[in-house]
């Protein structure tokens, strides 16, 4: 299985929960905290992410960096 | 909010009353478009509407919203239109229009800090666009100037009550502060305004008359110059009968504040520091700017030290006052722009500045 | 002379600032006092800042815009950041506890630390905050009786929501004890 | 010219009651004075003179209220739907109807146009398209044909530059709020009699309350197209008529405009 | 946040390098910051950010200019695609697009938007569909939806009051100077990679110089319709794709709209 | 018509002679939309465009006419659009943006009687909608008035110098008499006027600046004010250094008109004809309304016997002529509307009953 | 045949000439003389007008009243 | 003192009476003069009445728009109607014969009338019934020279009409001789 991992800017994110329900490895949740802007924000809870990038092209605050681990070269 | 008892003092934004009372005094339709800080009077009526019978059209835009309030009160209908500064700059056209076609109306003007898009913070830089005219060509709207809730419900009578008598467009100039407050107030009754189809509206041509025509066109010069001496003789005696306006601690005043709208409140409480400091100071409030008041004004420079006009914009009714005031004494100016409010304090500053320490003239 | 009451309440939209303010507004005019209420809203859309400047006065109102207030009734971090400062010296501030991360500094001014979101998820509707808040500003500053803020709920709320005008009325409730609770602390 | 003896004459065409005795102001040929004349014998015909409020537009129809001896305004440029719109709204058991040229409709006013039919206003829109600017001296208007010479396409219009001409007959005909439209013209008798057909159909139609009905006059401007009147109606038959084609676009019951996206 | 210790990460997504790094002032949800978003990706990777301009409406996305890292332009209220012929024309080598929301562009804009279309102005305009007037608070918009309650319909849209819902893009699709028109949404990661291969083939066909590039984007407007951000995703499928329902309305070779009337 | 030879002396109608010269003077492009009395000026750019190089093209509104403008002139381009009366009122949204924004562009007014539709012949009565702001908000226009067609011709290169120089967009006035009029003139010679595209304007942003930004959008107030600070200044700077106005026997003269436009033009010969009766009159003509030649016209008034001032409106510039004068001279106003043009003679009857059987002042 | 005739407003009429085109039996045409506005108006020329007003129907002046012999009723 | 001449040249559309006026004005150019020419429509659409003001003077033009005229150049019935009451004493009026039903009657102008159409039907050429309305009256006035004209007559018509100016040249010979022999029939 592929491998991935995001980044969300929490004080950028407004915890719309869109990337959430995008997310089909159920990996993405709401923060208990609040951010200075007053929102609970979107946080990576569990490893099933693959970096298929599905949160990060719905998110309207472009708050999502997605990471995917690289296929190992061989070595020569 | 929808008790429509009367004499009940209540708790209104400036826009709600100046709605509810435009439908006591008997509206038949409004045509608006949304803009801020004016969209909760076209969202009054539509939420009255229904329950209330009169006719409310959310237009695709200003330019419409004003061309179909010249179609409505050319129908010999009380009608209705606001809208915000930019929306206002759009009905230009419509508005000569309407005022050469000599229709009755309302348009109401709850402004914003400008030019341009500017802000939906209050302003008054419209002054000059109402009184002197936006549009081309030389005509007057009758322009009312409230300065509070109060005034913005019962202003609505005014203008409708003049705008009817003299065939003229009648305009409420308030800025969005006005519009967006809450203050108390009582409402004015229900009805009180009667109403009487005219005879010269397009109602259908009956039998017993010839053709009504609504129209601003003449193409013959001489006949559009007699328009215009029928429209200048027709200002000229709402010149004389319909000047409105408000003292505070005139009587023994020798510095005079000029303000009108929200200035004017503030420039009372200017008054009061000033006072307790030995000034002198008082406040002429024009309540109608066309009208201008000039009288009162020309009058007080005879025996006042100077003036002090104090507006949200850079300067407009400062030069109407300067006309009144004809180099009889000095006109000082203090203005506040882009939205920005002045504190009763910085007028009291500026007055003190100008007055007492005497720094140049603007 | 003329007893006046200038007071800026200001949070996050949807806290219930605005109608914080308009329910202390309609108290005043039931006591046929002069009032103003006067909101402003941030550039944000929606959950940006908003706030309202209320005036009580048994005279004529002039501006009902001020830049300094005898109280702040303050339920955001942003709002207290901007707004400390315009406190009248011996003025009051009431803010909201959660919300705030670097509490205010003044000492010139009473301060008021209320729990209002806290007590208000005690109730099960912390919608009901804003009143906490506003009954631990009537303990102070008692410009407005009970009977009549009641009397406000009745009007400022929707028909439809006046089965909540209890809760609101228990909400106030709170707040005044959390005040008196501080003062028997402090005592 | 003396009328010839014979007996038993009686009057089987005269113009219509509700036609003022002003002369026409248009040039020789024009078509605006068959619209006015057909409109004003359904008037007559109907015997809504006294319910019937007409709203003229800036164009060379501006003086519309001269001929017409029935309750009229005259309104802005282009915005004689909405002034319309207001006159219905106020009056809404009455009858209502604008009369437009092309430039007046379907450049500067087509915002209102677009909405007025779209908000199915019970009013008759009369569109008279004569591919030109009449008043102003012949410029170049959005139905305009392409390579059609006026002042302002001196060249020919290119719709490179400036686009294909705009049928927005067409266009407004696939609006819900349309209710009956149909393309006519006034340059035969059989045309004009047609027209009046149609136009008697939307005066009645407006009694139902439905939408709006649109009647696009197909009609010539001799003086902007720089023809005779009889080369103005010769070229409307082999310029404009292709592109206009004459004919009914929506009828009652025939509800073109699906809400859907049909019209792909 | 601490990024999850994996090895040989690469970045597979990132905001593009052509939106500044100022926070959008939108609500929670709204589909505007996506459709800003997506824009600047297509930018970032055709290179085209020193060579495109934009126009920003009046409208929630009044300040797009503060998120856009290119050289833009405010437009007045309904005029962007006005402004756009303006910078176009003067600039025909560069790629100027237009963003409006639908009272912008289908409200008080409707003539300049039929127009520039009609012209075949070579840009591409975006519109922003969320059947309300954001800005100002949850207004009626004309692509509101029928029984749908706003501030000034609040007892629902009524379409015998003020008219169906517009489908301005099925309408301008008709006009022989659309190139290339498209419905595209933003609620899910398939329709934003859709969304984004339709905006670049139209920055791509601009190039072409054959006509008007349009997108709509069905989008959400939470706080004006009162709902969460989820279930105004939910809301936009049960209620706005029926009504406006998605994909391609006109690709370049298959022309819809002949110069007759077919349409009918 | 064709030929451009340089120096040429040609008989041309006003608005041709304008054209011709905004071509001269480098024009990039023109949009704009017909109305008599004007649409030649759209008609000889469409003629010469694809011969000459420029753009040209017939916008669906004046609404659109000028916001077309507002993108190609805050694209960087030299740009202009014309119209008469009624379309002007429809621009005054766009005009109070480009204002704000700070866009250099010529918008031509050949004005007509009004208000409303009105007539086609020629006016005065946009001044105040010209020089005091139409538009919503505190913005000017740099307002010049020509009163021959060599000026028509010459005056493009002053608006498009002062424009492009203070970021503001010029007004060309001239009544529908100058627009539809044939004169001599010498046109101005090609390219003489330079254009550099402005480092603001957004011609797409490249690696080594910041990305440009043309909006008359600021929400915060404080900004908003701190733009109409800046405004003020420039009107200022331009007060100070771009008034121009012509005198007519103001050596000795005690009896002053003023007047703009082809009123001037009308009032020299009244002077010539009052002087020979021996009445010393002269004439003062600004030939920017904005700025307004003030000081002049103040200074005059210390030594004058007072000022008639003429205009084909209702009164307009009479109140700035006030306003200058300030109560140190009388100032009397004649006046012909709705497309009449005074003559001389009346002009001259007009003076001496004011100064010589001295009636009423207005 | 159905007999008829016109009367054509010689002041009114602008010498179109549409009537003309459009008269079935050619019954029309212009005068050599101008009105007083100075157009040469349309006159009958003949008496084959079988009233069957097609030229009135495209006259864009209105100049035209159209005339039908009454069908004879038989005396009772 | 300054020489100024204020001429009217009215009509209906269509008659020329606007290049009548432009070939004056350009003519006036020509030889260094000051010249204005000023055109007025009617109300009608087309083929309505038109006229132009041209005045041609030794010294600069105050208004180009004057009430009295020195001389009238008249081609229709309504035209006359309108202006010759304008024409100052002593002055000038020309008229086209066949237009005119009720002729001129003021005695204290001086008066001429042209058979302008007919002579211009004579060369096939309706058209130019102008021109010879021009000759006759630079017979009277001759305020420019024909040389200046022919010049003019270059400049005002399009390239594409450059092969009519010999027949417009001879039309305005034959306006001048039409003078020549009233005068030769009036001695
Ligand atoms: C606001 C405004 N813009 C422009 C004009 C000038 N104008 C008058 S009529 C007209 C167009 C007329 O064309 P059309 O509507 O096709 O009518 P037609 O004369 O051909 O019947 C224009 C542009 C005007 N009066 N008002
Ligand atoms: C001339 C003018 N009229 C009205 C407004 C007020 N206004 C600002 S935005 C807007 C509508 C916004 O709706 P939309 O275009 O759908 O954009 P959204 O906010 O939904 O994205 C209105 C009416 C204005 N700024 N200018
Ligand atoms: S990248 Fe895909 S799997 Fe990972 S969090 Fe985002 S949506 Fe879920
Ligand atoms: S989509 Fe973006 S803004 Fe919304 S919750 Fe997820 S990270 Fe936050
Ligand atoms: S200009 Fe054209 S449309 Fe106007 S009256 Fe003449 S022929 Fe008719
Ligand atoms: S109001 Fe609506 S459109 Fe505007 S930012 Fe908020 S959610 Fe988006
Ligand atoms: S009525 Fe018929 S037959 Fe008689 S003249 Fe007219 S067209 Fe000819
Ligand atoms: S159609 Fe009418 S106007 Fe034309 S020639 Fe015949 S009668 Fe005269
Ligand atoms: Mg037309
Ligand atoms: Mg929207």
């Amino acid at each position: 299985m592929i491998r991935g991992t995001v980044f969300i800017a929490s004080d950028i994110c407004k915890g719309c929960e869109l990337c959430i329900a995008a997310c089909p490895q159920h990996s993405l949740s709401l923060s208990r905290q609040i951010n200075p802007k007053g929102y609970k924000y979107a946080e990576l809870i569990n490893d099933e992410c693959t970096g298929c990038i599905n949160c990060a092209l719905v998110c309207p605050d472009a708050a999502i960096t997605v990471y995917r681990q690289a296929k190992v070269k061989k070595a020569v | 909010m929808e008790n429509t008892n009367k004499k009940e003092v209540r708790l209104m934004k400036g826009n709600e009353a100046l709605a509810e009372a435009a439908i006591r005094a008997g509206l038949h339709a409004y045509f608006g478009y949304p803009i801020t800080p004016q969209s909760e009077i076209l969202e009054y009526f539509e939420e009255q509407a229904p329950k209330r019978g009169f006719t409310v059209l959310q237009a695709e835009s200003e330019v419409a919203s004003i061309n179909m309030i010249y179609g409505a009160a050319g129908a010999g209908a009380r009608v209705m239109t606001s809208s915000s500064s930019p929306g206002v700059s759009l009905m230009q056209e419509g508005i000569s229009y309407i005022a050469t076609a000599e229709l009755p109306c309302l348009i109401v003007n709850i402004t914003r800090g400008g030019p341009g898009l500017g802000t939906i913070q209050p302003s008054q830089g419209d002054y000059f666009q109402s009184v002197k005219g936006g549009g081309h060509g030389d005509y007057k709207l009758f322009v009312l100037a409230p300065s509070s809730v109060q005034e913005m419900a019962d202003f609505v009578f005014d203008a409708f009550r003049v705008s009817e008598k003299y065939r003229i467009p009648a305009l409420i100039l308030a800025d969005g502060a006005l519009g967006q407050m809450m203050e108390k107030l009582t409402l004015p009754e229900e009805g009180s305004l009667p109403h009487v189809t005219p005879e010269w509206g397009t109602t259908g041509k009956t039998k017993d008359r010839e053709r009504n025509i609504i129209t601003s066109l003449h193409i013959q010069p001489e006949k559009m110059e007699a328009i215009n001496h029928h429209l200048q003789a027709k200002y000229k005696a709402i010149e004389e009968a319909e000047v409105r306006y408000e003292e505070y601690f005139m009587e023994d005043a020798e510095i005079v504040f000029v303000a009108f709208g929200l200035s004017a409140r503030i420039c009372q409480k200017a008054v009061d520091i000033v006072r307790e400091k030995g000034i002198k100071a008082g406040l002429i409030r024009p309540i109608t700017l066309f009208p201008f008041p000039k009288q009162i004004i020309s009058e007080t420079a005879n025996r006042a030290v100077g003036f002090m006009v104090v507006e949200m914009n850079a300067g407009q009714m400062v030069e109407d006052v300067q006309l009144a005031v004809n180099g009889k004494c000095p006109v000082y100016f203090k203005g506040r722009m882009g939205g920005m409010i002045p504190t009763p304090e910085e007028i009291a500053v500026a007055l003190e500045e100008k007055f007492i320490h005497h720094e140049e003239k603007v | 002379m003329i007893k006046t009451e200038e007071i800026i309440v200001a949070g996050f939209g949807g806290q219930g600032v605005l109608s914080l303010g308009q329910v202390l507004s309609y108290s005043a005019i039931i006591e046929d006092k002069e009032t103003s209420w006067m909101p402003s809203y941030g550039p944000e859309m929606r959950g940006g800042t908003a706030n309202c400047v209320v005036i009580i006065s048994d005279g004529r109102i002039s501006s009902p815009l001020v830049s300094r207030y005898d109280s702040a009734i303050i339920l955001n971090q942003p709002s207290l950041d901007k707004f400390e400062s315009c406190v009248k010296p011996g003025g009051f501030l009431f803010y909201e506890e959660s919300t705030i991360v670097n509490p205010p500094t003044r000492e010139d001014i009473h301060i008021f630390k209320i729990a209002a979101t806290e007590e208000a998820n005690k109730l099960n509707k912390k919608q009901v905050a804003n009143m906490i808040m506003l009954g631990a500003f009537l303990e102070v500053r008692s410009i407005v009786k009970l009977e009549s803020v009641s009397k406000a709920l009745l009007k400022v709320l929707p028909e439809r929501h006046h089965h909540l005008i209890p809760l609101n009325e228990k909400a106030i409730g709170i707040g005044k004890e959390i005040i008196q609770k501080q003062y028997q602390e402090t005592i | 010219m003396e009328i010839p003896v014979l007996e038993n004459l009686e009057v089987v065409y005269k113009k219509p009651e509700t036609l003022t005795d002003t002369p026409f102001h248009y040039c020789p040929g024009c078509g605006h004075g068959v619209a006015h004349r057909v409109l004003m014998e359904v008037i007559d015909e109907l015997g809504i003179q006294e319910e019937t409020i007409g709203v003229a537009p800036v164009g060379c129809s501006v003086f519309a209220y001269h001929y017409m001896n029935i309750d009229m305004q005259q309104a802005a440029h282009g915005r004689a739907s909405a002034a319309a719109t207001g006159i219905k709204r106020v009056l809404p058991e009455k009858y209502v109807f604008s009369y437009q040229g092309d430039g007046d409709l379907a450049a500067i006013g087509t915002a209102e146009t677009i909405h007025t039919v779209n908000r199915g206003e019970n009013i008759l829109m009369v569109f008279i398209n004569n591919a030109i600017y009449g008043m102003t001296g012949g410029q170049m208007a959005p139905t305009s044909l392409c390579g059609q010479v006026t002042s302002t396409t001196p060249y020919g219009r290119d719709p490179a530059k400036i686009g294909f001409p705009l049928k927005i007959t067409e266009l407004i005909a696939q609006l819900p709020g349309a209710y009956f439209v149909a393309r006519h013209a006034v340059h035969t008798p059989n045309a004009v009699r047609k027209l009046k057909k149609a136009l008697r159909s939307a005066f009645e139609y407006q009694k139902l309350n439905k939408g709006t009905c649109f009647i696009e006059i197909v009609s010539n401007c001799p003086s902007g197209w720089k023809l005779s009147p009889l080369e103005s109606q010769k070229w409307i038959e082999e310029n404009m008529f292709p592109m206009y084609p004459l004919g009914d676009i929506k009828v009652p019951g025939k509800n073109i405009t699906a809400p859907s996206t049909e019209n792909n």
